[in-house]
C-alpha cells in the first residue's frame, strides 16, 4: 500500500470520468448547466497530466497536488468542492503511516471540507448526499474490522445508494435549486461523479 | 460537429480562441493573458484607483471582457463555458489591477463563483480585496431554500456604475457600498424560447418544444421556474415585469434604467419590440424611465429570449450610469 | 404563432412596435415618425448638413434605423420585414432632413430598393438628390447575368464614414463621391448555419439539414450561392475571406477596416472567434487591420451565420471612421 | 362596361391574392425572400380599402389610384412594378372609350412600365415572362375580332404558359438570379401573381 495505489486510483477515475462525461453531462442538463461531465474530465486530465509529468514521494503530497489541480483547472461549483476534499485529504495524511484508520481520518478531513466550503446538509440533493452515507458506510466497516478494500466497497455501495435517493428529491443547494420542484425525479450530477470516484478507489486502492 | 451549428473549431478550444479574437480586434483597449485567460484593460494598473474585476463562465458575451475599460472593469477573467473561472485567474488578475487602493470582485450568486471568488481573495492576502455578489433575479423565489438568487441582468448595469465611481478615485469601501447600493435596487427576470447548446456537450441543454418556452430562467442555460405555452410579446413582458415590479417593490414615481437584454439569439428588432411593451407596462405603473439599455449583453450562447432588469435610480445613480465608459460593449462619451 | 418563436404579437405588427420601442428607448436621440416608419436624428434638419438617409427592408437591425444619428445618418426609411420601403417614405425623409445643401440617398443594391429609392428621387423635385448604391457582395459573381451584386456589410461602414464627412460640412458632390470611393473600396461575403423566418410567412425561408451551411448568402433569409456540409471556422473563415480578397483585390500592404458581422442569431463569443480566424488570414496575406468591428450590425432576423466585409482605407477614411458617431447602433467619442 | 367591373376585378384580386399568399409566399422562399404573397396581400388589401371609402367617376381615375396606392403600400420589387403598370395602364385609358382596344392600348402601356422600371427581358424569370406573352395572345385575339372576354381569357391563358416556363429558366433578374444555377427548377412568384391577376381580369372584366 502505497503512493503507486494512490497514483493507480486517480488513473483510474480519470479514466472511468471520461467514459461517463458525457453521461454526467446529461443529467446536468436536466437540472443543471450541462458541464459536469466537461468539468470532471478536464480536471481529472490534468491530473493524469501532472502524474505524467512528475513523481511524488508520499501520498500527501499527491493528494494535495491532485487538490490544487482540481481547483487549478475545473472551476464551477465542482472544482472547489472535489478540490478542498482532495486538499484536506492530503494534508490530513502528512507524517501519517497509510491504513485503513489514518485513510478514514483523511476521508473524514476531506468530507468536512466539502461540508465547509458548500454548506451541504444531507438531503440537499448534491454530492454531499454521497459522500456522507459513504463516510459513514466505511468507518462502520474498519470499525467492524474490515480492511481497506471491504471498506472502500461498503463506501461505494453507500454512495450508490446515496446517488440514487438524490432522484426524488427537491434541490436545496447548486443550480438545480433554482428549478424548484422541477429539480425532483432527476439525479444529482455530482452525487454521481462521487459514486464513481469511490468506485474506482475501492477497485484501485487496496 | 455533428448535431451542433456553430461557428467554431474544437469545442474545447471555443474560449481560448474567442479570447484571441477579442485580442486581436481591440489591441487599442485590451491586453489578453490568453495563458490565464485574462481580459485586462491595456493601461491597468491605474494608480490611485481602486480594481475592479469581475468572471465568470463564458457564453455570456459581451459580460464581462467586453465590459473591461475606461470606466468599467479592470479585468474579467474567463472561465469554461458556463463554468465558473479558477482562484488562480482571478488570483493573478487582482494582482495586476491592485494600484494600492484594493480590489472590488464583482461576483455574480452562483454556488460555483462565490466559492472561487471566495479561495482566491482568501489566497490574495497582500491585496484589500472586497466582494459583491449580485443576485437581483426574482425567478428564483425561495432563497432560503436554494442557493439564493442569481446574479443576472443587474450585473451589466452594476459594473457600469461602480466603474465609473471608480473612475472618480472613490474608496474601496465607497465603491463597496455602491456596489451593494445598486445591487439592493436592481431585479430581473428572463425568460427563453429555445435552448442552447454547450459546444462540450454538443447538443441542447433541453428541449422545448415548437409551443413553449420557459419562463424564469438564468443565463446558464438552465430549464426555466415553468414551462408555459408559447405567448405573445404583450404577456411575455407582463409575466416578466410583474414579478420584477412586486419584488423590490418599485413604486409609482420611482425613476428607473430599463433594460431589456436578448439571451444572445434573438435579434433586436425583437428586443425593440419587447421594449416598447415594457415601457408601456411602466408608463400604467407611474414609473419613469430614467434611461434605457436594449440589446444583447448577458447571454446564454445562442439562446432565443430575453430577460428584463430595472434598476431604481437616484440623480447620483444616473450621473454615474451617464458618465464616460469605452469598453468594446458598451460606450459612450469617450 | 404556430412553428415561429419570435418575442411578437401579430406578425404584421412586428415592424411598427418595434419602431415604437426605438422611440420609448432613445427620446434624447431619435424622433420616430410612426405613420411613415421614418426614424430621424432629433435634430435633423442640420442647417447647411447634407442631409443623409438610408433604409431598406426591417429585419435587418440595428441597421438602419439604429445608424441614426450624430455622425451618421439624418434618417432611416423602416421597410416591412425584407421589403424595401415604398417612395412616399424615402420622399418625406428627403425632405424633412433637406436643410438646402441636398440629399444622399445611400441604398443597397436590391431591385426593390432601386426602384423606389429612384421614384423618390424622382418625385421629391424640389430638393437636389444624388444617390449611392451599395453592391459589395462578392458571393453574387456574373453581374451581368444577375440584378448585380448585393449590398450589403459596406453599407454599415460607409453610413459611418460618409456619415462624418457630412457633418464635417462637405458638400453632397463631395459626399456621394466619398460614398463611391467607399464602395469601391469594399466587399463582402457572407454564410448561414441555419435560416430565419420571416414573421409573416411563419416558418423558415429555407431547410437546413443539421450537417449544412449556406455559403455566399444575403441578408434577407435568402438561400446563399452553394449549399455545403458544415464546416470549422477555421475553413469557413477562408471560404469569405479568399473570394473577398481575390476580388478587389486586396492586397499585400494594404491596409482595412475588418468587420466580421453577426446575422442576428449568432453569439459574440463564435462572432470573436471567427475575428481570430479571419486576422490570421488576413496576417498571412500581409494586410493591416488599421480598425476592427466585431457584432450583429446588418442582420438577417435570427439567421445563424455571419458575413465578412473588407475595406481598404487610406488616412483620410480612417479619420472619418475615427470621427465621434453617436448612434444606438454604433457609438464612440460623443 | 364600366368603373364597376374595373372595382369588381380589383376585389375579385384581392380576393384571389389574399386567398395564394401563402402559396405565393411560399413560392418566393425558394428563390426569394419570403415577402411576395405579404406583398401583393397588402397592396391589394389598401386598394380595397380605397374602393371601400372611395367611388371613382373613371376607369382611369381608378386605376392610377389603385396604381398609386401599390407604389405606396407595397414596396420591394414588385410595389413598383405592378404600380407602374397600373398607373400606365390608367394615364392611358384617360378620355378613352372602353373598348377591347383601348383596353390593349392600356394593358401595352402598363407592360411598356414595368418594362421602363425594371428592365426585364423574356427569359429572365420574372412577371414579365407572363406579361409579355399575354399582351401577345390578347392583341392577336383582338386582331382576330374576339372580344374583351375571349381576349382576356387567351391573356390569361398565355400568362400561365409564360410562368409555367419560368419553371426550368436560370434567374437574370430579381433576388432569385443571385441563386445562379440554383434558381433553375423553381416557378417564379411574380410571373404566378401576374397570372392570377389575369385570370381575375378574364372572370370579371366583360
Ligand atoms: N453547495 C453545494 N454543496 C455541495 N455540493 C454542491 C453544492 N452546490 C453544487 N454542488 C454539487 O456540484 C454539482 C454540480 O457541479 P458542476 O456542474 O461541475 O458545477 P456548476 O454547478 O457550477 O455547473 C452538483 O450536482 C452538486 O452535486
Ligand atoms: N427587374 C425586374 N423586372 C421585372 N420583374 C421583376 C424584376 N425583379 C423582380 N421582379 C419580379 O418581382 C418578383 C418578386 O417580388 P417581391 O417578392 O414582392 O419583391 P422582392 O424581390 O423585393 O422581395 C419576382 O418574382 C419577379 O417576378
Ligand atoms: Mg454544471
Ligand atoms: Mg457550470
Ligand atoms: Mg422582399
Ligand atoms: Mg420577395
Amino acid at each position: 500500500m502505497g503512493v503507486e495505489n494512490f497514483v493507480d486510483w486517480l488513473r483510474d477515475a480519470a479514466r472511468t470520468l471520461h467514459d461517463n462525461a458525457a453521461y454526467l453531462t446529461e443529467l446536468d442538463s436536466a437540472i443543471g448547466d450541462a458541464d459536469h461531465g466537461a468539468n470532471m474530465d478536464r480536471g481529472f486530465a490534468a491530473i493524469v497530466a501532472l502524474l505524467d509529468e512528475s513523481t511524488f514521494d508520499s501520498v500527501d503530497e499527491l493528494m494535495k497536488k491532485a487538490g490544487m489541480t482540481l481547483v487549478s483547472k475545473v472551476g464551477g461549483a465542482s472544482g472547489p468542492l472535489y478540490g478542498t476534499f482532495f486538499l484536506r485529504f492530503g494534508t490530513a495524511l502528512a507524517g501519517a503511516e497509510l491504513t485503513p484508520a489514518t485513510i478514514g481520518e483523511a476521508f473524514k478531513a476531506g468530507v468536512g471540507g466539502i461540508l465547509a466550503r458548500g454548506k451541504p446538509e444531507l438531503g440537499d440533493k448534491t454530492m454531499y448526499d454521497a459522500w456522507a452515507p459513504a463516510l459513514e458506510a466505511y468507518d462502520a466497516a474498519v470499525s467492524g474490522g474490515s480492511g481497506l478494500k471491504e471498506a472502500l466497497e461498503a463506501a461505494a455501495e453507500a454512495a450508490a445508494k446515496g446517488r440514487d435517493a438524490t432522484v426524488p428529491l427537491v434541490a436545496r443547494k447548486g443550480r438545480a435549486s433554482y428549478l424548484g420542484e422541477r429539480s425532483a425525479g432527476h439525479q444529482d450530477p455530482g452525487a454521481t461523479s462521487t459514486t464513481l470516484l469511490l468506485e474506482s478507489a475501492a477497485r484501485t486502492l487496496a | 460537429m455533428g448535431g451542433m451549428k456553430k461557428l467554431i473549431n474544437e469545442p474545447g478550444d471555443v474560449v481560448s480562441e474567442a479570447l484571441r479574437g477579442m485580442a486581436a480586434a481591440h489591441p487599442d483597449r485590451l491586453r489578453v493573458d490568453l495563458e490565464n485567460r485574462i481580459v485586462y484593460r491595456k493601461d491597468a494598473p491605474r494608480p490611485g484607483k481602486v480594481g475592479l474585476i469581475s468572471g465568470g463562465g463564458s457564453g455570456h458575451e459581451p459580460m464581462h471582457g467586453g465590459f473591461v475599460g475606461f470606466g468599467m472593469l479592470d479585468a474579467a477573467c474567463a472561465g469554461e463555458v458556463f463554468t465558473s473561472p479558477v482562484p488562480d485567474q482571478m488570483m493573478a488578475a487582482t494582482k495586476e489591477v491592485d494600484a494600492g487602493a484594493g480590489v472590488l470582485h464583482i461576483v455574480k450568486n452562483y454556488t460555483g463563483d462565490v466559492m472561487n471568488f471566495e479561495m482566491a481573495a482568501e489566497l490574495a492576502e497582500d491585496t484589500e480585496v472586497l466582494s459583491v455578489v449580485t443576485n437581483d433575479d426574482v425567478a428564483v423565489q425561495d432563497s432560503l431554500y436554494t442557493a439564493g438568487r442569481r446574479g443576472v441582468g443587474v450585473t451589466v448595469l452594476l459594473e457600469k456604475i461602480v466603474g465609473a465611481a471608480a473612475e472618480e478615485g472613490r474608496s474601496l469601501q465607497e465603491v463597496a457600498e455602491l456596489a451593494t447600493k445598486v445591487n439592493d435596487n436592481g431585479r430581473s427576470m428572463g425568460m427563453a424560447l429555445t435552448s442552447c447548446t454547450v459546444p462540450a456537450a454538443g447538443k441542447p441543454t433541453f428541449d422545448l418544444a415548437e409551443n413553449e418556452m420557459e419562463v424564469g430562467i438564468g443565463i446558464h442555460g438552465e430549464p426555466g421556474r415553468q414551462r408555459l405555452p408559447l405567448a405573445p410579446a404583450k404577456d411575455i413582458a407582463a409575466m416578466l415585469v410583474d414579478p420584477v415590479l412586486g419584488d423590490l417593490p418599485y413604486q409609482q414615481g420611482d425613476s428607473v434604467i430599463a433594460f431589456v437584454n436578448g439571451m444572445g439569439g434573438t435579434p433586436l428588432i425583437e428586443l425593440y419590440l419587447m421594449f416598447n411593451e415594457v415601457a408601456q407596462l411602466l408608463d400604467r405603473a407611474g414609473i419613469t424611465v430614467a434611461r434605457s439599455l436594449v440589446g444583447n449583453y448577458i447571454t446564454s450562447l445562442e439562446m432565443a429570449g430575453c430577460s428584463v432588469t430595472l434598476l431604481k435610480v437616484d440623480d447620483e445613480l444616473v450621473r454615474l450610469w451617464d458618465a464616460p465608459v469605452n469598453t468594446p460593449g458598451l460606450r459612450w462619451g469617450a
